[in-house]
């Protein structure tokens, strides 16, 4: 990955991650607050990605919506990181028996389609953020816990996994040392990606109106409120979708970058 | 070359999104998407002209008795259903008796027929002989002439009846057999309905311009819900007419079509304020909460013009019922809503700024259900915007229906918003009336349930209209419902389309229409 | 008339400064063998690769002089060289058990050499020749090969096969680099049979190896090479009686090293295996992989175990560690019940007895660095130091590898970062963290080129003198075993065919096995 | 196999009795409804019975191939899906056609040196457009701007081509990220510079051996993909308006119909199944070294 496009990709993370934690540092305009006189401004000064149809500055709407995007997108990762690491160590790590059930079940719930997961999830918690980000978790769990358990399995088998215990360190020592951290390496990747995926998906519950209430400016929910507006108002809707693209661009720049890395250290 | 002038088709792109739902069936139904599509196969005994007056349509006359509780029809003796079976008095009676069974548990229909599970009117419908039928009610009911003439109040073939009427809410051929001009001959849920004509037809209206079978032999209705896609059907050419044009997308339609804004009559885009639940118990809030939202400029901005601002709970195309005197009866103000809520004991403010009372935050949830169009969500989140300011709380709960009637029917809700077209104004009975299945106000007032009944009961026009703007003075006062705009229906369609004519919901009528090729 | 005209070769590589091969000179006629032989890493096969234009991606490549089969093969484009590479040299790579797709039928890639230079041959006439070409290779059954996969053969056929698409377009020149490495020694002899006679037949051989004995048998010319240079080239007889560079006479050295070990007194049994047997796989397929192995071990002493690939021989190492619970049989540790026991009380005296694998690489942590991978098995140490703070466990990880003849400047790194010497001395210090009294030793050495070998080997013996360490050493190499062992055991399809003192058995083989693994030995 | 299904069944059965909201409001809509009315409608659908005996009863059913009967379409749930599934198959199947072949395309053009870059930004955008978004900027430009595919025609091939190619674009990135991988990975084994020795050319090194071994972890990945195009297709279907399976499963849930999400679930763990199993199949005959039971276990 060539230098220049890393650190652009590192540079607008942390952009993005400042404007969710502090969004008045990059805009004073409220992202809420509706003033009809100015509806429909094309980009310009006073408002850099111009106004929606309520007169709501754009701009503000996409800096306060990383919050909502970037919880999802990385909220909901790291819960299936979390669990399905879990899970697939659990798995892989048993013997026999444990193995078999947890991987029959992992290998049920994979069985259901992400979708038909998410939905349903959202239909038990009722829509808004929260059961987007469960629902959006959920649905990946499954290849999560797949990928940790198959990697347990080589992990464990892994010469320097038998080396410890020729030495003589215990098993739950070996685990936390040696077989969790190797583990986790791959998933860790997976997750960089997993990133994007899950801010997609997100932003396709949205659309079907599953996702945060109106007028909540989560950046799905605005891609999908402009786009009977693309012939007219291009802005509403370009601008929070090139903003969706740049960040699981920019997160999938910064997993392959770790691939490499990990590759590397590997071979 | 248009080989296909043997064959004409017409495409016909239209929103329709709720119809897979079990929505096919007339009698139950309370989508205006059912009446609109279904209005090709089912006809109804009188045909309400564009003045509000009544022609014979499957009747060829009908009398009232002095009391106004016996409706006669005499009826024509040469209709025949799609499937054969023959028009006539059964079958009126065994439609009408099917509006009403429990089984069909139907809504609209059986309010318009006057009938309910307790305080219905409606009494009964008898066979007087093979073509004469006679509806009887238990007191007068005015609006019942306009009723039948709804395509809700159509005919389905006593046959249907018998032997399908499990499958009629979700439609389908062989299933929604009527005796409209059209025949329905394929569906596929999401997708399209596909109507040929009816050969045989030949009871159209009294006036019509046209005799026997429709000119355009084959009618598809393609599904199209997202309303660009609609609008680019349109456009590209792959659709004749489209219906449920947004107001944004008018100005994109170019010359070659002809666009039919129709004013909808009825009920408007109205905001219903709960006063069984929470803070709209109270007047003032209601009050506070009408002036406290800057519609006007909003209902200009989003309806992009296509739409007039309402004053009042009918629209102004609603037939002998408009109050005129409610127009620009009332301003934005948000100094007097402000004085209201301090007035109401509002007065307190919480760390984001909204106001208290005794620890509870002026907070109303919005309950709607998905999908909302973005018209009404841009409008929600002006109100939202607007409310804010006066540190009053909207909470926004857009639901999936299931659990949208939930809430619905137990009423724990502070805000609901809809429209309900209609070409009488005793639709206000099912939004205002106590027992109304629609009364989202959760309105309990013996003075609204007796002007209600008396409109119904008085056949003399000038009377009910008295009556009706007594009910719009009264929500004036009261703020039971907070009228926004009147709805238009926004169809497009190609000039090659003649002779396109439309009911009075904006609804194209296409029996007398035919297709030209492209000039 | 030479076929391959070299004349001061230079390549440099992208990102550095200094040329992995300069200044190198040779010629090699038809009919003839030049060896090279040098340690790792000295740019043997950058040399061979620089004649058939497969040099590393942005390798620079001068010369003087390149003709390779009578082109002048400086600057050629790629299209050029591809019409050269296969018709006119043919290469058989180093890594010769990975070097045929594994997802081809071994007739198709015997035959890819002919569709791209005789395109117009036909498909039955292609297949002929296949069939010739395994023929010629000495492929036992040639028209069933044809339809294997690549790892459905073994080692040995599947450089046969690899040999046999190097010559499918008749080319005049083979480059073989490392042909008989990862083969067992019988199998190499036959290679090396094979190899003469293609070159009996008129080919020209450039034959790469860092295995002087292989070398020996084939070429007429032998180069010497040291950092990317030819610090020698002399007729192979010429070379070996009197080598002019001291790093050939240091090669040479280190290859005929076979010190008689020293005779043994007589400790006490540290070790005791008892009619050992492990059984793999269940009703048909079943394997018996070990089948009544037993021996003795005594402190001080060496038990060397010897047999062909698949012999058994890793089996009996995991069975004597504990890794593996032996179906019949037992394993006795300073006479107490060791293999029988469970693996918490194992655990406790698993210090006492510790391994060395041949893949040091995969032993290793790939995320630990040299320290912390010694700290592991210190702080393990039963005794008062595995309590000690991190100050002294680093002055022990010193200790540690100076023990081993390595130097803290090493303390940061990963096991990829280090060559496979000193990962295999990191994993001997790691080893002896725990102080064991035992050491299993898997092939330590069969990575490693022959000066290293011997350096490692070297340091087993001293530590064995210095700390009386007793040692089992597993090899399929008999020149190995030999340097180090007391006693010997020579197993083949898990049982143990023969079984002795070292001298008497090398002196007088009983077994008709072991005097094949003897033979092959000598003639290498 | 049947015990995915089964577990899938179980899973879904008492996950959907989980989702508030009364079914009964489901099947009758809004209206007034007397108690004793939907009490009959209660009994009539067997919701009236415990738990237990509602699963047993509905394992018992779907043992003898009975998916039982939609609320909502008051249709057996069999003839619901029946309906739904052509389009829907043909969707898919459309679909990892497309994903394939661009991913193809896309691994091809990132081997060039320079192209890779642009191949791996295209692969990113891809990846990261939310379909819906994809299928309406391709209706605008394709359907209705250039006119050179039918949008709103339901039947024939041409109307497939838009919804299945924004179907396959957002899978394609993904397809396309692991095949250049495999690619790049199989460029690097040994038995490459065996066969440039031969004087192969770099086409056909990569159409006769690299690709092949590319192939078999970009299949495996295809088969787990399709799984996750069922929701992609309900944000396509969606946009097109056309049937199919996704709209049903999201207007089943909606509507909580939960005889036909049961079935669309059980149809889901039954192709899962099918899948994995040819998938199993086609990488074994790809790669003749693998032992699926060893190599997925
Ligand atoms: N592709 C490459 N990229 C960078 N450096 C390389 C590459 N191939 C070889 N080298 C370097 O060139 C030098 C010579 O390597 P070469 O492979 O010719 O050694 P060798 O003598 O064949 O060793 P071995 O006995 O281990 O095969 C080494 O320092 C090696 O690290
Ligand atoms: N875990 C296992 N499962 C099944 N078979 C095994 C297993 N481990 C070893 N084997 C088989 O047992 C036999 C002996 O294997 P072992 O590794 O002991 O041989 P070896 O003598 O060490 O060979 P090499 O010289 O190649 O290392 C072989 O045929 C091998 O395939
Ligand atoms: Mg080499
Ligand atoms: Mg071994």
């Amino acid at each position: 990955m060539p230098a220049p496009a890393l650190w652009a990709a590192a540079g607008f993370l942390v952009l993005l991650v400042v404007s969710a934690l502090l969004p008045g540092v990059f805009t004073a305009a409220d992202p809420l607050r509706t003033d009809i006189g100015e509806a429909l401004l094309a980009p310009g000064p006073g408002h850099p990605f111009g106004t929606d149809q309520t007169g709501r500055d754009v701009f503000a709407r996409v800096i306060y919506g990383s919050r909502y995007s970037l919880a999802i997108g990385f909220g909901a990762t790291l819960i299936a990181l979390v669990v399905g690491l879990v899970i697939g160590s659990f798995a892989g790590l048993m013997r026999s028996l444990g193995d078999g059930v947890l991987s029959r079940a992992i290998e049920i719930v994979m069985a259901f389609p992400e979708f038909l997961l998410a939905l349903i999830v959202i239909a038990i918690i009722g829509p808004g953020e929260a059961s987007l980000l469960v629902a959006v978790a959920l649905a990946v769990i499954p290849s999560y816990a797949r990928v940790a358990r198959v990697q347990t399995l080589v992990v464990k088998r892994a010469g320097y996994v038998e080396a410890a215990r020729t030495l003589g360190v215990s098993p739950a020592v070996t685990v936390l040392r040696h077989v969790l951290p190797n583990t986790l390496g791959p998933l860790l990747v997976m997750a960089t990606m997993g990133v994007g995926t899950a801010i997609t998906a997100a932003a396709g519950l949205s659309f079907l109106g599953l996702g945060p209430k109106p007028p909540t400016p989560e950046w799905g929910l605005i891609l999908s409120e402009g786009r009977n507006f693309l012939a007219s108002a291009w802005w509403i809707a370009v601008f929070p979708g090139l903003v969706i693209t740049a960040t699981v661009v920019s997160t999938s720049i910064l997993g392959r970058h770790l691939q490499a890395r990990s590759a590397r250290r590997q071979r | 070359q248009n080989t296909a002038a043997d064959s004409t088709t017409l495409t016909y792109a239209i929103n329709g999104g709720t119809l897979s739902g079990g929505k096919m069936d007339i009698h139950s139904s309370a989508f205006q998407a059912t009446a609109l599509v279904m209005r090709n196969s089912f006809d109804s005994l009188v045909y309400q002209k564009a003045d509000g007056s009544f022609v014979p349509w499957l009747a060829t006359s009908w009398q009232i008795s002095d009391d106004g509780l016996q409706y006669t029809f005499n009826l024509r003796d040469d209709v025949t259903f799609h499937d054969g079976e023959p028009f006539n008095a059964e079958a009126v009676k065994a439609n009408f008796e099917h509006v009403v069974a429990p089984e069909t548990a139907s809504a609209d229909a059986a309010s318009l027929i006057g009938y309910a599970e307790t305080g219905g009117f409606y009494a009964g419908t008898e066979v007087v002989d093979e073509y004469t039928v006679r509806v009887d009610f238990s007191q007068p009911y005015a609006p019942f002439l306009q009723a039948v003439s709804t395509a809700k109040l159509g005919f389905y073939s006593p046959a249907a009846l018998r032997e399908n009427a499990a499958q009629l809410p979700a439609g389908g051929p062989g299933i929604s057999v009527g005796t409209g001009p059209y025949v329905l001959s394929e569906y596929t849920p999401d997708q399209s309905i596909v109507f040929t004509a009816n050969e045989n037809y030949n009871w159209a209206p009294d006036g019509s311009t046209h005799r026997g079978a429709p000119a355009i032999d084959t009618l598809e209705f393609r599904i199209l819900p997202e309303s660009s896609v609609r609008t680019g059907a349109l456009t590209s050419g792959e659709a004749q007419i489209a219906s449920d044009i947004t107001p944004n997308a008018v100005g994109q339609i170019g010359d070659e079509f002809t666009i039919e804004n129709v004013t909808m009559p009825g009920l408007p885009y109205t905001l219903f304020l709960n006063e069984a639940h929470g803070v709209f118990a109270d007047e003032n809030v209601r009050r506070a909460f009408a002036l406290g939202v800057d519609i006007g400029p909003a209902v200009e901005s989003i309806y992009q013009g296509q739409a007039e601002r309402a004053w009042s709970i009918l629209s102004p195309a609603t037939p002998n019922s408009y109050d005129p005197s409610l127009e620009d009866s009332w301003a934005f103000d948000p100094d007097q809503a402000n004085a209201l809520l301090n007035a109401a004991g509002w007065t307190e403010r919480d760390s984001e700024g909204y106001r208290m009372k005794d620890g509870a935050r002026l907070s109303a949830q919005w309950l709607a259900y998905n999908p909302v169009s973005d018209a009404n969500a841009s409008f929600g989140d002006v109100v939202q915007s607007d409310l804010r300011e006066l540190g009053f709380e909207i909470v926004r709960d857009n639901r999936e229906i299931a659990q949208y009637y939930e809430a619905f029917d137990q009423r724990n809700y502070d805000l609901s918003d809809w429209s309900f077209p209609s070409v009488d104004a005793d639709v206000l009975r099912a939004h205002l009336h106590s027992g109304g299945y629609k009364n989202g106000s959760s309105t309990a007032d013996p003075v609204v349930d007796t002007l209600l009944d008396n409109a119904i009961a008085t056949s003399d026009p000038a009377e009910r209209e008295a009556l009706y703007q007594q009910l719009q003075q009264w929500n004036a006062t009261h703020v039971a419902m907070v009228p926004i705009t009147v709805p238009t229906a926004i169809t497009a369609y190609s000039k090659t389309i003649e002779n396109l004519s439309f009911d009075l919901y904006g609804q194209p009528l296409f029996y007398e229409a035919s297709l030209t090729t492209a000039p | 008339m030479s076929v391959i005209t070299v004349r001061n070769l230079r390549v440099v590589l992208p990102g550095s400064a200094t040329a992995v091969v300069d200044g190198v000179s040779f010629s090699i006629a038809a009919g003839q063998c030049l060896g090279i032989v040098g340690e790792s890493g000295a740019g043997k096969t950058v040399t061979g690769r620089s004649l058939i234009g497969l040099t590393p991606e942005g390798a620079r490549v001068t010369a003087e002089e390149l003709t390779v089969a009578g082109v002048d093969a400086r600057d050629l484009t790629e299209p050029a060289w591809r019409r050269l590479r296969g018709a006119r040299v043919g290469l058989v790579s180093q890594d010769a058990l990975v070097s045929l797709d594994p997802l081809r039928r071994v007739g198709a890639e015997v035959a890819e050499p002919l569709e791209v230079h005789e395109p117009t041959l036909g498909r039955a006439d292609r297949a002929g020749r296949v069939l010739q070409l395994l023929d010629q290779v000495a492929m036992p059954e040639p028209a069933m090969r044809v339809r294997h996969y690549p790892h459905e053969l073994s080692g040995g056929l599947r450089q046969r096969a690899l040999i046999a698409s190097a010559l499918a377009a008749s080319p005049a020149v083979l480059i073989a680099d490392e042909p008989t490495t990862a083969l067992d020694v019988t199998v190499q002899a036959q290679i090396v049979v094979l190899l003469r006679q293609l070159k009996e037949s008129g080919l020209a051989l450039l034959l790469i190896s860092h295995d002087l004995t292989i070398i020996r048998q084939l070429a007429d010319d032998i180069a010497v090479m040291k950092d990317g240079r030819f610090v020698e080239l002399q007729p192979a007889a010429d070379l070996f009686a009197a080598p002019q560079h001291p790093y050939t006479r240091e090669l040479l050295a280190a290859a005929s090293q076979s010190r008689p070990p020293a005779p043994p007194n007589t400790g006490p049994v540290v070790l005791a295996a008892r009619d050992l047997a492990k059984t793999y796989g269940q009703a048909a397929a079943q394997l018996h992989a070990v089948n009544g192995v037993s021996f003795e071990l005594r402190a001080g002493h060496t038990v060397g175990i010897v047999g062909e690939s698949g012999s058994g021989k890793s089996t009996v190492a995991r069975m004597l560690l504990g890794t593996e619970t032996p179906d019949r049989g037992d394993v006795l540790m300073h006479g107490e019940p060791w293999s029988r026991v469970p693996e918490s009380t194992r655990r406790a005296r698993r210090g006492g007895i510790q391994i060395i694998h041949q893949d040091s690489l995969s032993a290793f942590d790939p995320r630990a660095t040299v320290l912390q991978i010694l700290s592991e098995a210190i702080a393990l140490d039963g005794t008062r130091l595995g309590r000690r703070r991190r100050r002294e466990r680093r002055a022990r990880a010193i200790e540690l590898l100076e023990l081993v003849a390595l130097n803290d400047s090493l303390l940061g790194r990963r096991a990829h970062q280090l060559s496979g010497g000193q990962r295999q001395r990191v994993a001997i210090a790691r080893a002896l963290a725990r102080q064991p009294s035992i050491l299993v030793c898997d092939e330590p050495v069969s990575a490693l080129d022959a000066s290293i070998q011997a350096q490692v080997l070297k340091l087993l013996a001293s530590l064995q003198e210095t700390t009386g360490l007793a040692m089992v050493f597993i090899s399929h190499d008999l020149a190995v075993v030999r340097a180090l062992s007391h006693d010997i055991l020579v197993m083949k399809d898990g049982v143990v065919v023969e079984q002795g003192p070292a001298a008497a058995l090398f002196l007088a083989p009983q077994h008709p096995f072991t005097r094949e693994l003897l033979a092959a030995h000598a003639t290498a | 196999m049947v015990l995915v299904v089964w577990g899938a069944a179980t899973l879904g059965f008492f996950a959907l009795r989980l989702i508030p909201g009364d079914p009964v409001n489901v099947l009758i809509g809004l209206g007034n409804v007397s108690t004793q009315v939907r009490d009959q409608i209660r009994e009539d659908w067997g919701l009236a019975d415990p738990l237990l005996v509602q699963y047993l009863g509905y394992l018992g059913r779907l043992v003898q191939g009975d998916l039982g009967t939609s609320y909502r379409r008051q249709q057996p749930v069999a003839d619901v899906i029946g309906q739904q599934l052509v389009p829907t198959v043909q969707l898919m199947a459309l679909a990892v056609v497309f994903a394939l072949l661009l991913a193809l395309g896309s691994a091809l053009l990132g081997r060039g040196r320079r192209t890779a870059p642009l191949a791996g930004l295209l692969e990113l955008v891809a990846v990261s457009s939310p379909t819906f978004w994809i299928g309406l900027v391709l209706i605008s430009v394709f359907g209705f701007g250039l006119g050179w595919f039918p949008v709103v025609a339901t039947v024939g091939f041409g109307a497939l081509l838009l919804p299945a190619a924004t179907l396959a674009i957002p899978v394609a990135g993904i397809i396309s990220q692991v095949l250049r991988q495999g690619l790049d990975d199989a460029a690097a084994l040994p038995f490459v510079d065996t066969v440039r020795a031969r004087g192969a050319s770099h086409t056909r090194l990569v159409v006769r051996h690299t690709l092949r071994h590319a192939a078999a972890s970009t299949i495996t990945l295809t088969g787990y993909m399709v799984g996750s195009l069922l929701g992609g297709s309900v944000l396509v279907e969606t946009v097109f308006a056309r049937p199919g399976l996704g709209r049903v499963a999201l207007n089943a849930i909606v509507d909580r119909d939960v005889p036909v999400v049961l079935g669309i679930i059980v149809l889901a763990a039954v192709a899962f199944s099918v899948i994995n199993l040819l998938v199993d199949l086609v990488a074994d005959r790809i790669d003749p070294r693998l032992e699926t039971k060893q190599a997925y276990a």
